[in-house]
Order: C-alpha cells, then structure tokens, then sequence
C-alpha cells in the first residue's frame, strides 16, 4: 500500500493533545499538532493551582511544552484548524488551514517591544475579557510559542489606515503585514483529536456584575493574571463574602460534569488564603468527589470554615445593589442570601466547532455532543484510525484526560500491528458502563 | 536599595519553579535588583549548605535560595531535603550568631514572576539595611 | 529499675575485671581499654584470652583513643562472626550508635557495655606524670571531686545511661563500702547477663538517685560553660578569636568518632578549595587573605556534616596541639541543632537522623513561601521544630 | 581548560542597548581568562547559529560560553550548535543576561556589572566543564504484567505484538472475579488465544529484580517450577479488594440474615428460583468514612440491583438510601432518572440502622434535618466501596514505589504521569492505584500500553539522561545517605564493597544526593562541587 503512512495528526495542543504527541514522538513517530489558538497548552494554564495537590499548573506543563517545541518529531502548527479529511485509515489526506499570524515565528524573540506602541485595545478573550489587550498580543505571560499575533481585524490597516507602528517598533522585522492564510495538505495513517471542552453557558443567569464563571474566577486567582492573583470584585474591592454554585446548567444539560464538587473545593481555597475573614458559601444539591484523592480534599476546604448549604435546585441569582442575592430552598422552606461575589460552575461542553468537526471526521457524537467512543474502548472513535483524547468525549478530571490521551496514542501505535492482536477497530466488545467494581 | 552601599548577593535557583519565575519577572519587565547574581540548580537539593558557607566566606552579603513549593517538587521530595538541610545551617549560624539573617530560603513557583520581583527586592534591601558582610574586610578568617 | 549489686573488692577497676571475666564466659571476646605494660598509656584490646583480662582498665583515667574508633576500625560485615562484648563510656557508646546508623560499625554480633564514667584527664597532662594521675583517679572513683578533669567532662550530662541505647550497663555506688550495678538494657544484654549469672533483681534506687542528684549538677555546670561558650563564641569576632590559634592540622576531624568519611570534604581536591589564581583575585578583593585558608570554612563546614551527631566526648579539643576550645564550641553547637530538630544523638538505634528524613509540614519558621516575610528568629524557630521526633515523612 | 571561547549575543536592542558590551569586552579580556570573545547581532538566527559554528572551529574554542537569552529559551539550540562545531555539547556553558539581567535591570551602569558577575561566573565555571557521553544500553521489549483483572488482561492485549512478548502473570486465573461474564469471558479468550502473551497462572512471584529496559522475575508455577522471566517494563495490575462490612455498625452484616453485599445479593437472586421478595432496601456509602473516599462506581452499581430487582418483579418495593447520588459523567444521571421512574425510592440519609424485627428487616434513618423514618424490608443489600488490595505492600517494597495513606500505589504525578511511578519502567493500572470501574482500569491499561509501546521500541537502544550523579568510589564509605536522599531508587549500596553505586538508568539529575553526601563522594554531573564553587567565587571576587 504506497501511500500508507505511519505520521499522526493530533488536533488541539491542550494538555490531551500534547501528551499524546509526546508519547508518539517518543515511539519514533512524525506528529503533526494542529492548534486553532495563537498558543498552545489549552485550559490547563488558565489555572494557578490543580488539583489534588494544588500543584502551579504552569510549573506542571511548561515541561511538556518544551518537549514539545524540542522534539524533532513534533511539528507545532498554532492558528491552525482542519480543513477536509479523506482516505481511512492509514492513509489519510487532510487539509490544514493556517491563519496569518502576521508575525514570523523565525524571526521573532519574543521581546514584546511591538505591544505598547499599538494604538488599538481590545479585551483580552484568555483573560475572560477581565484585563485588555493590543491587537498584537500574546494570550498571557508565559504563553508558548513566545510571539505574538495580530488580531488583523481589530488592527486599524484593516480599517484601511496605514499604520506600521508594530513593525517600526521591532528590531528583527518579524512582522509582515502580507502574511496570508494558508492551506497544506498532510498524509497520516491516524487521527487524535483532542479538541477539548468549552463552559457551557446552559442555565446560566444573563451577565450580573459581580458573578463569574469558574474560568474568570481562575484568572482571578492567577499570579499571571488580570489581578496578579488579587480577588477583586469588578470595581475593585475585596469580597467579604463568597458564594460557590454547583451544578449550574446541570439539569438544563442533563448530565454531571464530575469535576466542579472538586474545583469549588479547590475556589473555597482560594478564597480562604487571599482574602482574610471571607466568608464562604456553597449551595450545593448532591456531592460528588469520586477518587481517592478527592475526599481529603473537600475536607479541607470544609475545615477552612466552608458553609455547605444543601439546596432543593440550583439557586436563583440576581444583582443587589454591587452585590449578589441567592434565593433557594433548602429543607423545605425558602430562604436567601447575599454575598459580595458569586462563582458559578457551568456545565463542560465540547470546544466549539465540535459538531463541524464531527461531521468532517465522519465520527458519531454522543447525544450531548460529546464524541462517541467506540463500544467499551476508551479512546477510539467511531471510525477507524480516529482517535479521541480529552474532554471533546465527555468531561474528565486532568489525570483521566492524560491517561486517554496515552491511551489514544497506544490506539495508534497498535494500528500497524493487525498481523497480531485485532486492531482497536475490532477490539469493541460492548460492555455495561462502569460494569463491576474494577 | 538605601545608601551607597551596593550589596552583592548570591541566589541559588531551582531550574524547573525560580528560575522559571525569574525569566518570567524579567519577560514582563519587572526589576530584579542589581544586586543578585544567580546560579541555576536542577533542584533546591543539590543545593550544599557547604556552598552557602563559603558564599558567606567569600564575601557574599546576602544567599537566597529559591525553590518549587513544598509539595511541588519536579524530583518529588528535593525541596523537603533542602529545608531540612538550609534549616540545619540556620540553626548553626543562629547558634555562633553568624548572621544568619543574611540566609534566605523562598519557595517561588514558575507562575510567581512578579513575587519573584518582590521577595528579591525586599531580600535586597534588607541586605542593604544589615551593612556589608564583615568578612570582606576579615583576611584573617577564611 | 533492678539490677544485680555487687560489693567492690579491691579497686572499682578490679572489681569491673571480675564482672567482665564473668561476661566473657558468656560471649566470645571482650573488647577494652588496657593499659599498655608502658605503664604510661591506653588503648583498646580485644580480649578472648582470660588471662589479658589482667591489662584490662575498664575505666581508664585518660581517653586516647575515641571507643567508637576503636569499634569502627573493626570495619563491617562480621555477619556470623564471634560475638564481642565492648566497654565503652556513655560518649563512646552514643558514638557508636552514631555510626552504626551510618553503616559504618556493625552492632549485629556486638554488645555495649558501658559504665558510668568518672572523666577522663586532658591526655597531655596525665602523660606529664602519670603516677600523681593514677592517684588522683583512683581518688575520683572513691567519689572524690577533681577539677583536673577534662572541661567536658566536667560538664557532662551523659555521664550515666541517660539518653544511650548500650545493651548493658554498671552504675557506680561510690563511697566505702562500694557497690557496683549491673543492670541490662536490652533483651540481648539480659540474656548475656542471665547466662553470665549476673542478673539480678536487687533494688538500686539508691544509685538512680544518686545518679539524678549528679546529674543536676552536671547540668547546672554545663548550662554555665554555655553560657561562656556563647559570649565567647559570639559573631564573627567570637570567631576569629576562638580559631585564632588554628594551624589546619585537622586533628581535631582525624579523632572524631563522627567524621567517618574516607577523606574529609575539605581535605579532598574536589571540594571548595580555590586554584592560586582565584586566591589571588580574592586576596586583590579584600586586601589579602590568611593562608593557609579554609579554616573556617573547614571548622563551621565539619559543624553542618556532624553537630548533629556531636556526642561531645572531647576527643578533639584533647587531640588539638592549640588549646583551641574545639569541642566546647562544637557540643554548645550541637546542643543547639540537636534540640531543634528534637535530636539526641546514640539515644535510639532506630530514630533517624535527621538529615535522611523530612516533614512535609514542618520547619516553616525557615522559609518564606507565601508573602515575603523574613525568616523567624532563633526562639520561634526551636519553638516550631521542639515537637519534631524525626521519624519518616508523614502519609 | 583549555581554550576558552565567549559570545556576547546582542539580542537586536535587547541586550546592546540595556548592557554595555564593550566595557563587558574590556573586563573579560583583563581577566585573561578567554582565548576570544566575539559578538554577534542575533545568535540564535540562522546566520548567528553559522557564525558559532565556524568561528569555533576556526579560532579552536575548546570550551564555550553563550551570553545571551535564558536557557530556557535556548540551551538545546546552542548545544546542538556547538556539537554542529565538533565540541561534545556539554563543554558550554549559556550564561542568561536577557531576562535576569537586560530586561530586568533599567540602569544600564548596574545591569553591566551585574552580567558581568554572571559572566564571570560562567567562565568560571566552564573551565571545569569535560565532556559527558550519551549513554544508551540495550533493552528488552518484553513486559511483565502481573494480575489477570481487567487492567491487566487489557493492558497485556494492548502491548503484544510484533517484537514484543507480554508476561501475564495472575496468582488465580485470568478474568478474576467477572469470569463469568460474557465480556469478559472474550477477554480472557482473545488473551489466551494470543500467540505473543504467555499466560501464567496461579504462580507465585519469588523475586523481582532489575531496573527499567531489564528486569527480572523468578516466578514458581503451580507445578511448583521455578520460571524466570526477563523483560524491560512491568505493568502492576494487582487490583483492589470489595470493602468488607463485617463488623460495621448498625447495619447487621453477617449477623442478621437477609443483609447482604452487592455481589451476595447478585448471586442468591441468580441461583433462588423461588419467589421475588417484597421489598428490598439497598443502601449507599457503606464504610465511606472507613475508607476516606468516595469510590465513584458504588451508587451506579446500587442502582443497577434496583433495576434488576424491579425488572424481575416490578411490584417489588425498592428504596434506596444514599447520603449523596455521586454519579459523574455523562450517562449516569440519565439512568438516575429511568430508575426513580421505575418507581424506586431514593431516601437521602444522614445516619442509618437496620434491625431485625419478627419476619422482617426494619431499616430506620435519620435524614440532615432532623427528620427521621423506618422502612420494612425482606432484604438489605449495602453498597460498599473497594479497598486497597492486600498485596500492594509487598510490590511496593519490590519495587519501592510508595503507596498512598489508603494502601494503593502512588503515580509517580497524579496529574504529569497517572499511571508512571518513581520507579521508571514499573506501570500501576486498575484497581490497585486507586478505586477505577471497568472503563478506567481500560483507559488506564491503555494508557500503560501507550507508554510502554513508545518507551521501549524493538531494536532501539535506551538513550540515559547524561546529566546524572555518580559515586567516586574512592571517596565512598557506604553510609547510605545518598541511598535515603534519592526518590527513585537509583542511589543503592553495593554491600560487598561497603559502597554507594548510581544507576544511572534510574537517575534523574536532581543531584540530591550530591548535596547530601558529607564526603563529596556523590557529584552531579555538570553540576559538580566544583563548577558551582566556581560560580560562587567568580560572582564574589
């Protein structure tokens, strides 16, 4: 078969998409890893500490991510999305699109001279739109590959004026405004995807002032972050009091996102060590911390002096003056509640485009969205030599998510074996989920 | 930084947590002060107290070591080891009062670059405020 | 406690010869301080000959050499070797349990015996006139005060079976009639004893007591010589006046019962020693420097690899040719870390030292992690460690 | 030392306008300690990297020092650049006056001397710097998995193929407790049926020995023969045991009749053809706070015995009694809903007892407000977690791989490497690292398989980390200090020459041990005494 290939495609460069990589670059594999963002590393770096031992999440993987920008088998493409995939397994062709960054990797070194003399600002979206940006930017400090981009439809040259002042502020003309859009056609014998998830915004309320998500709350705490890891209220102040809602959009989207028990536990803590006094409270329906790491966990946040409020439904959320009132039932009687701040956990959702992408891989979703893993194979997608590593097959907590994506690259290298074993297409016994006790 | 005196300081930094945070400190541009000279270490335990000594010996006004947080460790338990072992020396130095305060161990991760910023700052200046180390001009002592 | 008494007759020495001529029926060899037919010095046999019992001086006026040397230049893996019964002073034996955790002496077929030790003289002097130093000693083990003794000695608090896992040990009832007690320490000294038939059950409150009653005193007397250490010690002044006399000998290493290694650190090429050029610069950087160097880095480096271990035996301030105070500088240090890490060096042959094991939440009195706060003082600092037993990391 | 070259990189403005150069220049050559120093617009473009190359080769460098960016940022780029030169990579030193100094330091008077400390230091140092070899050893391909569970049956299918043998090896049969099961039963057939696993079973493992890309293992088989087998990973699939309730208050386990586990109940219901009982009271969370843990399958499991109950006779009464409904991921609350409408009772409890009272159990609560009841059952089936296997303390000791405060194997990170362990080489899979469900101890036998597959690949030879400790033997006493320093098991005691030895397989390159040996015995290689001395001197002169 001439135009069989053993090279790899991995979709999406978050902490599934990498790890995978790393594993199959190490078998001696070519692996192309196609990332839509400017940067790579996914949702993981947004975090200051992870769980269970509350561990820098960007000591964790910045590692990783230099093994990634080393490795001789890794090809990076940032900006990058998948365009069209044909053939099966073993020798797939696939169209990549890769957007202009306008910025030339070769060139430049990062030095960020070209940010402060561009005249436009912009929220920044990996900031949760808490702090702002230029239209040449990176997402935060830190982030891989160390060069900007430009947001060519915020520049004002988009706007038909003539403005060079990025390019005259660098030293190693890095910047080209002619930079295009540009397809490329791989061949691979497999796919990983490894598209990650998105919050959903399913039974949230509208936009409130001083109630934010669990990714805007992360940021918060970040050292990197919009506040250098102050928690502040969008006008600046201290909260003296702390709300954390479970399961917001849960019943909207019908199912448990299984890591939310764990990280508000982890927020409580958060709280508790930034904000002298806090007070903090949890509405809460059903706990769910599986893993025998989890409990400890919760405990200690419960000790810190987390009030546990059990509630009949998700609380009602609405803006009271600049701070937040909770109304919810609990033991039968209605009661509420005000508090400074709110954090809510939405329901995890695939990443954007999930569906589209679906559809261009000719895999099955699940009814939630999700992508379908075939029969009782943890890591194999409907369709053969396709892959899936990550949240995009449902939510997960960060070692689950690493031990399918090292799971999906033993997927791959096994699919040139077939002369022995029955290739993953096969191996698809079906089996009650979560059927006996391991 | 007080006075005229400009002291010279000596930081030993773990290559996978402080060093990390200081280039991340020099990246956004936050001032590290003039005063520290670094060394990079894969892991605050490789760090020798014997090394931190002969700073001292050698005319070092202040030693900052810096390392991941306890339980960060990229070699597991290194930086347990270290504390043990900076403690020890501590404790000594403490014992002969020999200015122990001119000794620091911090626990800096990779995301702490404006810490990083901060704890070298305010070390520096504290070592400002306690004068020049009095072995420089001891040649009897070595 | 109970142990077996029995009456001296003759000499404490003589009598100690007996109940060891009696251990040795029960073991295979006797290793002790005998007195070399020169009349005039020391130095440990091992006995499997009854009859060399004779040269044996269980407690010796003057310690030439450290017992634990003696053990460990036995060197190791005697697996399945005759059994030895070693006499040792309390110093000696914490020593040896020192370096028994450090794999260089093997306790496997050895037992400890040590005895309650009267001192010992500053061995240069006992050389000067023996005979007035045997008197004088003789006098000592009557009970008889004598501030001849070593300055250690003097302020020793380990004199007895405080804080020594010994498997065996004799107290000394001193006063005429003498008595001597014989009590066991651990399941192998009582049975050495029982098939010795020195085991007994007599009531020796009394020297408990007395052992106490000596034991206030000694403390009172070493709280005052740290009392002087400190003062004098003090700062980099202290120091250098302290060390001034130091010629770099390193006698003071070589005699250690703790400085096990094979070539010290700071003797060894590879170690913090400079090339002339780098001298040279330093020289040119401070206005010159004393040669030859290191002594200090030597002196506070030797404190960071043994203080820790420090049993304060002495042997090297007896063993420096220049009056430094060595080991009252190191046993005041030692006291010190020792106490902050909840350490007490020979107390245990389990308890790990505290160098090969860590807390994961401990110690925090040294690091700064959160804010930038400077480290705690000295106080908080044993205040935090006090309640640390250094056994393994914790879950 | 030889001679020494030092490049000063301009970074564009980024160094050149923050540092003085020149004056750097001018120092260095008074110190005399270099052969040459050269400068160069931007070091790590195409053109830079092609200046360093030839300018060593032709000015002779014998050791080189990098001024320019941090090393994170471009230590590999420059090593590959002066290997390209013909030096071993390792006689260079990059000295980082970017980030910790240009970028860092606004007075540019302050930011010079202080680069000049930093260079200084290099210089220092790299006089000492000598060549270090890229060890690689052979390696065998061949993996040893002990336990036939669903880990250990998926994982062996996962690794065995062309070039590669798998070693299973399970002290009972494969298939374990769910032999019976048809899935499983397929499993345990495809596991059998494959030409390139050998199947031990009911063995005992002897000994294990060894380190990663050649372990050991003596194994005595049923026939009482003693077997070695010898292979390059292990992958420990030991699994966990059914938490045991005896003797746990208020629920009557094995004292009253009609309590009963999960499994038990399972297996009566099976076997009984008589009659279906009336009411059946299963209960969550049995011996949670024993455990420490939630299990994460137990209430899904106790739901299934509802829907089997009710399938087999819809009028029975069924009540389950849960403190919280853990049911985490996408399917499970789905089936909450399909079982509650089959009329199944969920009663949230806070503290339960259940007695015997005439003909019937009584099961009475107490719910967290206070509020309390009773239901009458014919049988109670309690819904227990799992527990760490009794085996893992002695693998653990095997192996030394730590176990957690509940019994399981540690990851070597819980987050980097979930089913890696300190001990490179040795994989821990399904029940025995922690609680997993069928789907988990897969993914994880999967992931074990992924990382074994490109670890050890047929005829590749196993390239060692080159900035690892080593003993000198000559200064080594055996005190094994460097043995309790080391986290990985690389530092051990050669006990017939009283020594301490490195394996360098096993190293990682913290230099722990280097910092802990008093002798100076224990060196870390780039790293050593020496070299850091150095940098300690030359930042003080």
């Amino acid at each position: 078969m001439a135009d069989q290939t053993t090279d790899v495609l991995v979709i999406g460069a978050g902490l599934a998409g990498v790890e995978a990589s790393l594993v199959l670059a190490n078998a001696g594999r070519k692996v192309y890893l196609v990332e839509r963002q400017a940067y790579f590393g996914g949702n993981v770096i947004k975090s200051e500490e992870v769980f269970p031992n509350l561990e820098c999440a960007t000591c964790m993987i910045a590692p990783k991510q230099s093994d990634v920008i080393e490795n001789q088998n890794v090809e990076l493409l940032t900006l990058t999305e998948v365009k069209d995939v044909r053939g099966e397994a073993g020798a797939f062709g696939v169209t990549l699109l890769r957007r202009a960054r306008y910025v030339s990797l070769e060139n430049c070194i990062g030095c960020a001279a070209c940010f402060e003399p561009c005249p436009v600002t912009a929220a920044n979206e990996f900031e949760e739109g808490l702090s702002q940006r230029k239209a040449i930017y990176v997402a935060c400090a830190g982030a891989l590959p160390n060069a900007p981009a430009i947001a060519m439809g915020e520049c004002l040259r988009s706007k038909g004026e003539e403005c060079t002042a990025c390019r005259d502020a660098c030293m190693f003309d890095a910047i080209n405004y002619e930079d295009k859009d540009e397809e490329r056609e791989v061949k691979v014998g497999a796919i990983v995807v490894a598209t990650g998830y998105r919050l959903s915004g399913a039974g949230l309320p509208d936009r409130l002032e001083n109630v934010y998500n669990a990714f805007e709350f992360e940021r918060l705490r970040a050292s990197n972050g919009p506040t250098e890891g102050e928690i502040r209220t969008r006008d600046g102040k201290k909260p003296k009091s702390v709300a954390l809602i479970h399961c917001a959009g849960r019943r909207e989207k019908g199912y448990c996102s299984q890591v939310c028990c764990r990280y508000l536990a982890k927020f409580a803590r958060y709280a508790f060590d930034k904000l002298e006094g806090v007070e903090v409270h949890e509405f809460i329906q059903e706990v769910s911390v599986p893993g025998k790491d989890s409990q400890r966990f919760l405990e200690t946040a419960l000790e810190k002096g987390v009030k546990l409020v059990r509630t009949k439904a998700v609380p009602g959320i609405s803006a009271n003056g600049s701070g937040v009132r909770i109304e919810f039932q609990a033991n039968g009687k209605s009661e509420s509640d005000e508090v400074d701040m709110a954090v809510l956990a939405p329901a995890i959702e695939p990443g954007s485009g999930a569906a589209a992408l679906a559809e261009l891989l000719g895999i099955e979703t699940d009814g939630f969205g999700f992508f379908r893993t075939a029969g009782s194979e943890p890591a194999t997608a409907t369709r053969p030599g396709v892959f899936i590593a990550g949240c995009n097959s449902g939510p997960k907590d960060m070692q689950t998510v690493v031990i399918q994506a090292e799971a999906a690259a033993a997927g791959v290298l096994k699919m040139n074996h077939k002369d022995t074993e029955t290739g993953p297409g096969e191996e698809t016994q079906e089996r009650p989920a979560g059927s006996g006790d391991g | 930084m007080a006075g005229s005196f400009e002291p010279n300081i000596v930081g030993f930094l773990c290559n996978w947590c402080s060093y990390a945070a200081a280039d991340q400190a020099g990246s956004n541009k936050l001032e590290i002060p003039a005063t520290l000279t670094t060394i990079r270490v894969m892991c605050s335990s490789r760090v020798n107290p014997v090394l931190l000594v002969a700073a001292y010996l050698r005319g070092a006004d202040g030693v900052l070591v810096a390392g991941c947080h306890p339980g960060d460790c990229h070699y597991q338990t290194g930086n347990y080891n270290a504390r043990r072992r900076f403690a020890l020396l501590r404790g000594i130095l403490d014992v002969l009062e020999l200015d122990p305060a001119r000794f620091r161990l911090s626990w800096i991760s990779a995301s702490e670059g404006k810490r990083y910023s901060e704890v070298t700052k305010e070390f520096s200046s504290h070592i400002a405020g306690l004068g020049p180390n009095p072995l420089r001009t001891r040649p009897f002592i070595e | 406690m109970k142990g077996k008494r029995i009456p001296v007759d003759g000499s404490v020495n003589d009598t100690l010869r007996s109940v060891l001529a009696l251990l040795l029926k029960a073991t295979d060899a006797v290793m002790v301080p005998s007195r070399i037919p020169s009349k005039e010095s020391f130095a440990y046999l091992l006995i499997r000959d009854p009859k060399l019992l004779e040269a044996a001086t269980p407690l010796a006026p003057v310690m030439p050499v450290q017992g634990a040397r003696a053990l460990q230049s036995m060197g190791r893996g005697r697996g399945g070797l005759p059994g030895i019964l070693c006499v040792l002073r309390p110093c000696e034996a914490r020593a040896a349990i020192e370096l028994f955790k450090r794999n260089q002496v093997d306790l496997e077929d050895v037992l400890l015996l040590t005895i309650d030790c009267p001192g010992a003289f500053p061995t240069r002097d006992y050389l000067g006139n023996p005979e007035e130093f045997d008197r004088r000693f003789e006098e000592i083990l009557q009970g008889k005060q004598d501030d001849g003794l070593r300055p250690d000695c003097k302020s020793c608090v380990g004199f007895s079976l405080q804080e020594v896992a010994s498997d065996v040990h004799i107290g000394l009832l001193r006063g005429k009639p003498g008595e001597v007690a014989v009590v066991h320490r651990s399941d192998r000294g009582e049975r050495l004893l029982a098939d010795a038939g020195v085991a007994g059950d007599d009531g020796i409150s009394d020297w408990e007591a007395g052992v106490e009653k000596e034991a206030r005193v000694r403390t009172g007397a070493r709280d005052s010589a740290f009392q002087e250490m400190k003062g004098r010690a003090a700062g980099v002044d202290g120091f250098e006046k302290l060390f001034a006399d130091c010629v770099n000998c390193h006698n003071c290493m070589r005699v250690c019962p703790i400085c096990y290694c094979r070539q010290c650190f700071f003797d060894s090429g590879d170690s913090v020693r400079l090339r002339a050029e780098d001298y040279f610069a330093r020289a040119q950087h401070r206005g010159g420097i004393r040669f030859p160097g290191d002594m200090m880095q030597f002196h506070v480096g030797r404190m960071y690899h043994m203080a820790l271990s420090c049993v304060a035996c002495g042997a090297c301030e007896d063993a420096c040719p220049m009056d430094v105070p060595v080991s009252r500088v190191f046993a005041f240090v030692g006291a010190g870390v020792q106490e902050q890490f909840g350490y007490a060096p020979g107390r245990s042959r389990e308890e790990a030292m505290p160098m090969t094991t860590f807390k994961e939440d401990e110690l925090h009195a040294f690091e700064d992690a959160g804010g930038i706060s400077a480290p705690g003082t000295t106080e908080t600092q044993s205040g935090k460690s006090k309640d640390q037993d250094s056994e393994g990391k914790v879950e | 030392m030889g001679k020494i070259g030092l490049y000063l990189c301009e970074c564009g403005p980024n160094i050149a306008e923050a540092i003085d150069l020149d004056r750097i220049t001018a120092e260095i050559k008074k110190d005399a300690k270099v052969a040459g120093i050269e400068r160069f617009k931007l070091l790590c473009s195409e053109d830079g990297k092609r200046f360093v190359t030839e300018s060593i080769k032709e000015r002779g460098y014998e050791r080189v020092v990098i001024a320019a960016c941090s090393p994170k940022q471009h230590q590999a780029t420059f090593e590959q650049v002066v290997a390209n030169a013909g030096l071993n990579a390792h006689v260079f030193q990059m000295v980082n006056i970017r980030e910790q100094c240009a970028w860092a330091t606004p007075d540019k008077e302050q930011a010079t001397s202080k680069a000049l400390r930093f260079i200084r230091a290099a210089i220092g140092r790299v006089r000492y710097h000598w060549p270090l070899e890229q060890k690689e050893i052979e390696c065998s391909p061949d993996t040893i998995v002990i336990g036939g569970g669903t880990a250990g049956i998926e994982a062996a299918l996962r690794i065995a193929q062309k070039g590669r043998k798998v070693f299973l090896l399970e002290k009972d049969e494969p298939g374990g407790t769910r032999r019976d099961r048809e899935w499983m039963a397929a499993r345990v057939d495809a596991l059998r049926n494959n030409p390139l696993i050998e199947v031990y079973e009911h063995c005992k493992i002897r000994e294990l020995l060894g380190f990663f890309g050649s372990f050991v293992a003596h194994l005595e088989t049923r026939e009482g023969n003693e077997v070695q087998l010898k292979a390059g990973s292990v992958v420990l699939a030991t699994g966990a045991v059914a938490f045991d309730p005896t003797g746990l208050a208020g629920y009557g386990y094995r004292e009253l009749e009609g309590v009963s586990t999960v499994r038990e109940f399972e297996k009566a219901a099976s076997d009984a053809s008589d009659g279906h009982p009336k009411s059946v009271a299963v209960i969550h969370c049995v011996g949670r706070e024993k455990l420490g843990y939630c299990s994460g399958t137990c209430c899904v499991e106790a739901m299934r015995v509802a829907r089997r109950v009710k399938e087999a006779s819809a009028e029975t009464e069924v009540t389950e009694f849960y403190r919280d409904l853990c049911l985490p991921g996408t399917e499970h609350d789905r089936f909450y809903h399909e079982t509650a409408k089959t009329g199944v009772r969920f009663v949230r409890f806070r503290d339960i007892d259940v007695a015997r009272e005439g003909p019937g159990l009584v099961v009475r609560y107490r719910q967290e407000d206070g509020s309390s009841g009773s239901v009458v059952a014919d049988a109670v089936v309690l819904s227990a977690g799992v527990a760490a296997g009794p085996a893992n303390a002695e693998f653990a000791r095997m192996f030394n791989i730590p176990l957690d405060e509940h019994g399981f194997f540690q990851s070597e990170h819980p987050v980097l490497n979930p089913v890696g362990t300190v001990t490179e080489g040795v994989f821990v899979v399904g029940g025995c690292r922690g609680p997993a469900g069928a789907l988990d101890a897969t993914a994880q036998a999967g992931a074990a398989a992924g990382k074994v597959l490109s670890a050890l690949v047929p005829g590749r030879r196993l390239r060692l980390e080159t900035r690892t400790s080593e003993v000198a033997e000559a200064l080594c006493v055996g005190c094994g200090i460097c043995v309790a320093a080391c986290a990985y098991g690389a530092a051990t005691l050669n006990e017939d020459r009283h020594i301490a030895v490195v394996n360098e397989v096993l190293c990682r390159g913290c230099g722990n041990c280097a910092a802990a040996c008093p002798s100076g015995a224990a060196q870390h290689r780039q790293f050593t005494t020496r070299q850091m001395d150095q940098e300690v001197t030359q930042i003080l002169r």
